[in-house]
């Protein structure tokens, strides 16, 4: 397939040799695309990205971009393959250099990459830059304590366009944002991705809000990914018990649904990644938990009752009531 | 963390080598005519020369002597200094006091650049905070050869507070105030440094969460902020440690107190490489397994910090 | 044009850290007040004759002790010297010897403290070593080395003090920087810069010394006072500055002796001393505040 | 801390003193020549002969010192009576052993040169042929000296290689005290331990051993059989710096101290009044001409820089009195002594030193080169500042760290410029301040001037008949300096010392040593 | 129970009929060399006991700043209350001795901060933390501290407490982190809790795990919880009353029903309209066109003139549109609320 753009390979990372943040992970993304990534928190989902941008090194699997191995380039090649895939980290205020204005801040990978953009037009690129993602041009002097929340994650989205990537990764680019300027970014992203034709994997805890953005969307639960598909498909017909738990939990902005829906509550802690359950991860957890879910572990594939990939013995597609 | 304390013991023994290696090449690269140092202004008779000569192979060249060195010490021979003593012995004289001196100074610098430090970092710009910058000038523009005297004077001979010297047996009392002294050298470092790193986590989240807790503000002060700050502070004290035992000339020599760094100094002087390296060797020692306990330390107080 | 206009075109000009910083200090009274004191003393260091026209080896027993007259400021010292004029004129050694051994030693605690820091590991471990021995070193034999070594080539003491102690009283800046660069470089900004590709240099300049540098200026302050200082006591034990050069820590040595029977000499230079330090303090605070822009 | 030092305070202790010393180098008699070791030796040792008043030799644990008409061979005779501190008999061998100890080379003792004059040293000291150079030198063949002979218990000779007249003198110095057969563990081979638990004839023995760097304690002996002390005991205190001794002067821990610091004479007067005093002793100090240099070799040079000095100045506001001026080139301690042997050049007189400074064409620069380790920068810059008012040329004070470093510059004559020198005497003879100090071969002679009528003088001046003899010809030969002027002539030395309010009958003697036969306390 | 809570019980002019928290026109401002920041404006809102408040606005309009004002936490300087009061049960918080004021703290008014990451002393174990609050305010001993502080990590469902107590903050997940903050701030069992952006940063089945726990602490208490978020679906299903801010000042205040069905405020209308919904999927979402004030430099007249479609003349002139009660037990400040209402 051609239009695949980043593919990844049972990719895994350990770290010190214990915590499995992710431990297997096979996944696509083709052009023009957004994967949407959801999952518990400390599943792993920022490791993932992180692996993606070349942050982290994978302890086993491979990344490719474009058919190019990342895990084995070195040095310069490694360099200019970065300009095509860039993050968004997830919290938008340590990402930043607090001693460094926001025009340097966005201007940084031009100086990084000095073949993109000559010098004496670099500044009115950062100041296009700003503009593109909806900031005041003139406040290139500010620094990013000056800004708000929403305002700090533009001006990372802003460093993440400047080399023009194919591919952009958002940790959780909104969770910190009021719904107004989270509408904002998510129509800046789906705009760039109009004109510039940019794929996405989009890490969010927002069911919503990766509903709204996404094609496809993967679930993960504990370094794995549990449950994938397109978004009606996993947000309608839910095969995997987690995701169907997930699903029931999503808060609906409507006071009169209050306590007519069906919530799955979710009894016991999330394992640890150091120590994860024997066969299906999830089985601590899990209603339908069978004696086979310990022995066996259920791979990632399309079954008989559920048309797109789950990761569930008894993947079944439930009843979960959902709002609207 | 066995592991780690034990490739830092691993490490230990290289630096060690490394050091006295270092110490007794300067030691070397001083040597004019240790026999003649060692006699004063006497003139020293050709017959004299040449048997001390011999005996402290001072004919060879520095991997020699070193190696004459290294090879007693590694049989347990500390061997004997060019005045004729031996070192061990010299060794086990002078350290204990100067243990207690050092450690009793760093108590008091720490103490006191805590307790002003806090102080001044909570007031920032107030009347205290002037007054402790104050304080500080004036010790760091009264060397040590004038504090030392002075303090002496006037607390000893005119207040008759304290005995005016001490000595290798001192009580406690009695090394007061020349750890007092001696901790001015290093207090004016620790204090600003403690004010620096109280004064930003005083700033931090969890100072907050304290006072919303409705704690009373000493609490919040001294036990939330202090121990974040602590680690800049510790950091500072592993290195005083050392400067306070092996540059304690000054105070010991005002104070008589045969300690290590007089020995040190006369040593360096009389060109008496064996006898210098043997109190270095114990000084890098005891430099290692500071710096170790500071390590350690930072472990204690921060548990975000793990060693493995 | 209005001023409404040139505003603007000032405002979207793209300003940098060390210009804000620069705008910053040019407002603050204190930076003011200690840069024009750190710059007389420097000017004092450099041109003592236009702070004294008396002769500061024009001595006579005669006038031992002697109170304030006429151009001595300060009166007149053990030796019968003029006590201002040889403060005045002592200034630049001692000025020499603080700003550069505090300089070098700022250097190699820096260029220490951050590599230990940065690349962590085996490098760390073999540079922290390193630094214990160095502190297993004592200044004492260090300056006699220096001093005996560099005799012979005319100096007169102030480059074997500059050295001995630029080369010996780094340890503690670069413990203090290591500790800070751990801290700063585990930073998401720094993450943030490598996945755009940035060097280790780049890394290390523009993302982690800036933010790791504030403990290392307090430091630095104290320890181009603590060298001066030092001066001092290595004069006193014979290693400091040779025949008949000048400074305060000369000065000072010579005039504790005499502490008690005249206090004059002994003060003069340490208020000076004091001074210098606290002009350099009070600048490394203001610095350090400009430099941080959230206290803007 | 342990031990029985620990629980006593020697201050509290009655009828006890405590003096103030710096840790001695050795203790063992051969191979202690600093003062501090003299000192606590000269409490647990009873000297063959010492001084009178006049300074002339008297026995004192001798009965009678002979001599042969030639002046070669020495008899000798003891008291009868004496013990040890461990109750040996002290007998003739004592003393052959212990300077036969002393001479031998391969045990290195810094007083070994002491014993150069008596027959048979050269054998216990052959000499490496080439210096430093690759040959080894020739092991000693014997570990006797040929020139002591025991003639009975009591009685031994002594047989010197060349004439002596005064070589009575000479053995008053420590290095001629005997050591017990316990000293010993073999022939010629010393007791292990034994320097830190000497056991000497003195009128104190050791209590407990040598604190290295804290206290020696020692205790009257009860079986001594010579003048009895006063005193108990006494503790003498170990200080690294002077002034610590002098703070603990002031504040009554310590009773005696013999030489108070330069730094602290100026309070001195006023922390202790009466108890503040001076006695004279044998130092002299000057400075030496480089006369290996072409700029100092016109006498008439050397003639005007001395007259630029100042020296009474110096004495009263540098030394604040603990100083008097020399104008002669011996002590007044020692017989022959003559004032102003030097003459105008030793007057202070700046015109007239201008003057014949320029008329000889003196050097533009002047140096005066001393060692920093020994506290003489405050009257170098002073002479300096004399110097150049007076000559109006450039004078500075140049620091060596050593004084090795001084001499060896010397050796190699390099351009040194003036050197500060100082001599305390061994033994109090006029020739102890000539041979040394301007003989060709002298072993302080290290400014490398030499003149052959003066060393002539000297020689016929120590192998003259009787001490007046010698005397005349040392005279002789001083003149020749006044005339040359080797060196210039500063300072005669003055013991100030001072003590505590619980002693009196404080002396202190030419050597700087407390008599301690006289020290009483007030308890 | 103890003499400290009996104390408390004595403040002056406490008054059990007057709503549980009160604030009136409250107005912060940080006096920073830039300039001075109003960061609030004029707030009132109130609180009854057993009621959720939920305060609703853009990142940025002082939401935790007001709630930092109301514990009295405020970082001064740069920070100032320059006027209004906070009442609680009656009482003027503000004029309070610094003693009184702190008993009242974690007692009475107990607050959850936005980020738990940093709020928890990361050199103390979370056992200590809680427990401090046991020895510092009813001086029990460290025991019965440490039994109480295990207790409570139960009942915040923390698995396996007891051998979780020693465990530092960082060995803690985020939402583990987030249960231990709502822990403490229960410990005392205060009669307001001021939660501020309590699920943030945590995945939605925590999150309802959060909610219904402190729903459910809320009956049993009686509590009354000011809770501060920006998720539209969590105050749906929590909240009995909104109170909305724009600028540092509270623009609309109703019950939860009300709003959600007819907004009385043009910037209520506009984030409603931002929520992401289903059949909106592939078209852009309403975004507020427009940036938020500048705190040194707001608007004159209404703040949310220059971003508003109603703004006409009288909108950008002082003073600013008074609360008009546009129903019973609901105020809106806009001069054109009647159109708003009626679109
Ligand atoms: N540097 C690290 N060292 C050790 N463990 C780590 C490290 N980074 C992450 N982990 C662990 O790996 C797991 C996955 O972490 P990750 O940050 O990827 O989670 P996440 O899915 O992004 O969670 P969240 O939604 O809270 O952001 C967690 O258990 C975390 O504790
Ligand atoms: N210490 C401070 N100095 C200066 N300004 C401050 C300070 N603290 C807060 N502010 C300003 O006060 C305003 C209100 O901040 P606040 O934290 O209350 O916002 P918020 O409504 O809680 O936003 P968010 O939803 O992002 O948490 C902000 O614009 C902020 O810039
Ligand atoms: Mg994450
Ligand atoms: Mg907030």
């Amino acid at each position: 397939m051609t239009d695949v753009v980043l593919e990844t390979r049972d990719l895994v990372k350990h770290f010190k040799g214990e915590i499995r943040a992710v431990d297997g992970v096979d996944l696509q993304l083709r052009r023009g695309e957004t994967l949407g990534v959801v999952g518990e928190s400390g599943c792993g989902k920022s490791t993932l990205a992180k692996l993606l941008v070349g942050l982290e090194k994978p302890t086993s699997g491979a990344i490719s971009v474009r058919g190019q191995d990342m895990t084995r380039l070195k040095g310069g090649e490694l360099r200019r393959a970065r300009r095509n895939i860039q993050m968004v980290m997830q919290d938008p205020y340590t990402s930043l250099n607090p001693r460094m204005t926001v025009g340097d801040i966005i201007g940084e990978p031009f100086e990084i990459h000095s073949e993109v953009v000559p010098k004496g037009k670099r500044q009115q690129a950062v100041q296009d830059l700003l503009d593109t993602v909806g900031l005041n041009p003139d406040h290139i002097n500010r620094y990013p304590h000056q800004f708000s929340g929403g305002q700090r994650q533009r001006i990372g989205i802003a460093r993440a366009l400047a080399l023009r990537p194919e591919i952009i990764v958002c940790d959780e680019p909104v969770s910190a944002l009021d719904v107004s300027i989270q509408a904002q970014v998510i129509n800046l992203l789906e705009r760039l991705q109009d004109d510039f034709g940019l794929s996405y994997i989009f890490i969010a805890h927002d069911l919503s809000v990766v509903r709204h953005i996404s094609d496809r969307v993967a679930v993960m639960y504990l370094g794995k990914i549990v449950e994938q598909g397109h978004d009606v498909a996993i947000y309608n017909q839910p095969t995997h018990p987690y995701t169907q738990a997930l699903l029931s939990a999503v808060p609906v902005p409507d006071p009169r649904l209050r306590g007519h829906r069906k919530q799955i509550v979710l009894e016991g802690d999330v394992p640890s990644p150091a120590n994860p359950p024997s066969g299906c991860r999830f089985r601590t957890r899990c209603w339908k938990a069978q004696h086979v879910c310990a022995e066996q572990e259920p791979l990632l594939q399309i079954r008989e009752r559920s048309p797109h990939p789950s990761a569930c013995h008894f993947a079944e597609i439930g009843g979960v009531l959902r709002g609207r | 963390m066995f592991r780690y304390i034990l490739r830092r013991l691993l490490q230990m023994i290289l630096t060690f080598f490394g050091a006295t290696f270092v110490v007794f090449a300067l030691m070397f690269a001083n040597q004019d005519d240790p026999i003649q140092a060692l006699a004063g202004e006497k003139p020293v008779s050709a017959s004299l020369r040449e048997a001390l000569t011999q005996r402290y192979h001072l004919d060879e060249g520095l991997l020699g002597q070193y190696w004459y060195y290294m090879s007693d010490l590694l049989t347990g021979d500390l061997g004997e200094s060019i005045s004729g003593r031996d070192i061990s012995a010299l060794l086990k004289d002078a350290w204990p006091v100067t243990v207690q001196l050092a450690v009793m100074a760093l108590v008091i610098a720490a103490v006191l650049a805590v307790a002003a430090g806090v102080w001044s970092a909570i007031r920032r710009g107030g009347l205290f905070d002037n007054g402790v910058l104050a304080f500080t000038l004036l010790l760091l523009a009264l060397p040590i050869v004038v504090l030392a005297p002075v303090a002496q004077w006037i607390f000893s001979l005119e207040l008759g507070w304290f005995p005016a010297t001490a000595s290798r047996n001192a009580s406690f009392y009695a090394l007061l105030l020349p750890s007092i002294v001696l901790a001015t050298t290093v207090v004016a470092t620790q204090l600003r440094v403690t004010r620096t790193s109280v004064a930003e986590n005083l700033r931090a989240d969890y100072v907050r969460t304290a006072r919303a807790k409705g704690l009373a503000p000493r609490r919040v002060i001294w036990v939330h902020v202090l121990r974040n700050s602590l680690i800049p502070l510790i950091t500072l004290i592993g290195v005083d440690l050392g400067v306070l035992m092996s540059g304690a000339l000054v105070t010991e020599w005002v104070f008589n107190i045969p300690g290590v760094g007089s020995k040190l100094a006369q040593g360096i002087r009389t060109e008496d490489g064996p006898m210098v390296v043997g109190f270095v060797s114990v000084l890098v020692i005891v430099f290692l397994v500071m710096n170790l306990v500071v390590d350690l330390l930072y472990a204690a107080l921060d548990p975000r910090i793990r060693y493995e | 044009m209005s001023d409404a206009t040139i505003q603007a075109t000032a405002d979207s000009r793209a300003r940098s850290l060390a210009g804000d910083a620069w705008d910053d200090l040019r407002r603050n009274k204190i930076f003011w007040v200690s840069s024009v004191l750190a710059a007389l003393i420097l000017l004092m260091a450099l041109f003592p004759s236009l702070f004294t026209s008396a002769d500061p080896t024009d001595c006579a027993l005669a006038r031992q002790h002697d109170g304030p007259s006429g151009g001595a400021l300060f009166g007149f010292d053990f030796q019968g010297c003029d006590v201002f004029s040889r403060t005045v004129h002592g200034a630049g050694n001692s000025i020499e010897v603080g700003l550069l051994s505090t300089l070098l030693a700022g250097t190699i605690g820096l260029f220490f403290g951050m590599t230990a820091g940065y690349f962590g590991g085996v490098i760390d471990a073999i540079l922290s070593r390193g630094i214990d021995i160095v502190l297993g070193i004592p200044v004492l034999l260090g300056a006699v080395v220096l001093s005996a070594r560099l005799s012979g080539s005319g100096d007169d003491g102030v480059t074997a003090v500059t050295l001995t102690l630029g080369l010996l009283t780094w340890t503690s800046s670069a413990r203090v920087m290591r500790s800070s660069v751990v801290a700063a470089k585990n930073q998401d900004y720094v993450a943030a810069a490598r996945m755009l590709g940035a060097s280790p240099a780049r890394l290390m300049f523009r993302h982690i010394l800036p933010n790791a540098i504030a403990p290392f200026i307090v430091v630095m302050a104290l320890l181009l006072g603590t060298n001066i200082a030092a001066e001092a006591t290595l004069s006193f034990l014979g290693v400091g500055l040779k025949g008949d050069a000048m400074s305060w820590g000369v000065q000072i040595a010579e005039a504790q002796k005499h502490a008690r029977v005249a206090a004059a000499p002994l003060i003069w230079p340490s208020a000076f001393l004091a001074a210098t330090v606290l002009a350099f303090i009070m600048l490394g605070d203001a610095i350090r505040d400009a430099f941080d822009p959230k206290l803007r | 801390g342990c031990g029985s030092g620990d629980s006593e305070d020697p201050t509290n202790t009655a009828n006890t003193v405590v003096i103030g010393i710096a840790e001695p180098a050795h203790l063992l008699p051969t191979d202690a020549t600093d003062s501090s070791g003299a000192q606590v030796l000269n409490s647990l040792f009873y000297p063959l002969v010492s001084f009178d008043a006049e300074k002339n030799p008297i026995e004192v644990a001798a009965e009678k010192i002979t001599v042969t008409k030639n002046n070669k061979v020495w008899t000798i005779k003891l008291k009868p009576g004496f013990t040890f501190h461990n109750g040996e008999p002290v007998t003739a061998e004592n003393y052959i052993d212990a300077w036969n100890y002393g001479a031998y080379k391969p045990n290195a003792q810094s007083g070994g040169y002491f014993f150069e004059r008596i027959a048979g040293y050269t054998d216990l000291n052959p000499l490496d042929p080439d210096g430093a150079g690759p040959e080894e030198a020739s092991k000693p063949t014997t570990n006797k000296m040929s020139g002591l002979k025991k003639i009975d218990d009591l009685t031994f000779s002594v047989t010197l290689s060349a004439p002596f007249a005064s070589f009575k003198s000479v053995i008053a110095y420590s290095v001629f005290y005997p050591l017990p057969k316990a000293a010993f563990s073999g022939d010629g081979v010393l007791a292990k331990g034994f320097e830190d638990n000497i056991i000497g004839n003195g009128p104190f023995k050791m209590k407990g051993s040598w604190q290295h760097d804290d206290k020696i304690v020692v205790e009257k002996y009860g079986d001594f059989k010579g003048v009895v002390p006063k005193i108990d005991g006494v503790t003498w205190k170990i200080y690294q710096d002077q002034m610590a001794a002098y703070a603990d002067l002031v504040d009554n821990n310590l009773d005696v101290q013999t030489t108070i610091p330069t730094d602290a004479l100026a309070n001195a007067p006023a922390d202790l009044g009466e108890r503040f005093q001076k006695s004279e002793n044998s130092v002299f100090e000057f400075i030496g001409f480089p006369t290996f240099l072409d700029q100092y070799k016109n006498p008439n040079v050397r003639k005007a820089i001395s007259m630029a000095i100042n020296r009474e100045e110096i004495a009263s506001q540098i030394f604040l009195g603990s100083r008097t001026a020399a104008k002669s080139f011996v002590s007044p301690v020692v017989s022959g002594y003559r004032e102003n042997s030097c003459g105008e050049p030793c007057e202070y007189n700046p015109t007239k030193a201008r003057d014949l400074y320029q008329t000889n064409g003196g050097p533009d620069e002047i140096k005066i080169t001393y060692n920093v380790d020994g506290g003489h920068k405050s009257w170098v810059d002073a002479t300096c500042n004399q110097i150049r008012a007076a000559l109006k040329v450039n004078c500075v004070g140049e620091q060596e760290p050593k004084f090795s470093v001084m001499q060896e510059k010397l050796e190699k004559k390099q351009d040194i410029g003036l050197i500060r020198l100082g001599w305390v005497m061994d033994y109090p003879l006029m020739e102890n301040y000539l041979g040394p100090l301007y003989g060709t071969n002298g072993g302080s002679n290290y400014y490398g001037w030499s003149n052959n009528a003066f060393d002539t003088l000297v020689k016929q001046g120590s192998s003259a008949s009787t001490p007046e003899a010698s005397i005349k010809k040392w005279q002789a030969a001083e003149d020749i300096l006044a005339e040359e002027m080797p060196v210039i002539p500063l300072r005669y030395g003055q013991n100030v010392y001072g003590y505590s309010e619980r002693v009196t009958n404080v002396e202190v003697d030419l050597f700087s040593k407390v008599n301690l036969f006289e020290i009483e306390t007030l308890v | 129970m103890t003499d400290i809570k009996a104390r408390l019980d004595v403040l002056p002019g406490l008054d059990p009929r007057a709503p549980l928290l009160q604030v009136n026109d409250l107005h912060v401002e940080f006096r920073t060399r830039d300039g001075v920041a109003k960061a609030v404006n004029g707030a009132s809102f109130w609180l009854n006991p057993g009621e959720t408040l939920a305060i609703l606005g853009e990142s940025g309009c002082g939401k935790s700043v007001t709630a930092q004002a109301i514990m009295g936490i405020l970082e001064t300087p740069p920070g100032h209350i320059t006027r209004g009061e906070v009442r609680y049960r009656g009482v003027d918080l503000l004029k309070l001795r610094e003693e009184e004021r702190r008993r009242v703290r974690a007692n009475k008014i107990a607050m959850i901060f936005q980020d738990a990451l940093s709020a928890l002393n990361p050199v103390y174990s979370v056992g200590f933390q809680l427990a401090e609050l046991f020895r510092a305010h009813r001086g029990m001993s460290r025991g019965d501290a440490r039994v109480r502080a295990i207790e409570l990590l139960d009942q915040v469902r923390i698995p396996a407490a007891k051998s979780r107590v020693n465990d530092y903050p960082h060995q803690f997940s985020g939402g583990m982190r987030q249960r231990v903050m709502i822990a403490m701030a229960l410990a005392l069992d205060p009669e307001v809790l001021i939660a501020d952006e309590p699920t943030t940063a945590l995945d939605v089945t925590v999150q309802a795990q959060i909610m219904n726990l402190l729903a459910e602490l809320q009956r049993q208490r009686n509590m009354g919880l000011v809770l501060i978020t920006h998720d539209m679906g969590v105050v749906a299903d929590v909240a009995d009353r909104i109170s909305v801010m724009y600028a540092g000042r509270v623009v609309e205040e109703a019950p939860v029903y009300d709003i959600y069905e007819r907004p009385g405020h043009p910037y209520t209308r506009a984030l409603l309209e931002s929520i992401p919904r289903l059949d909106l999927k592939g078209q852009q979402l309403t975004a507020i066109r427009g940036l938020p004030p500048v705190l040194t430099d707001i608007p004159a007249g209404c703040a949310f003139n220059p971003r508003c479609g109603y703004a006409k003349e009288p909108c950008r002139q002082d003073p600013a549109p008074p609360a008009y009660a546009i129903a019973p037990r609901r105020t809106a400040r806009c001069h054109f609320f009647r159109e708003v209402l009626g679109d």
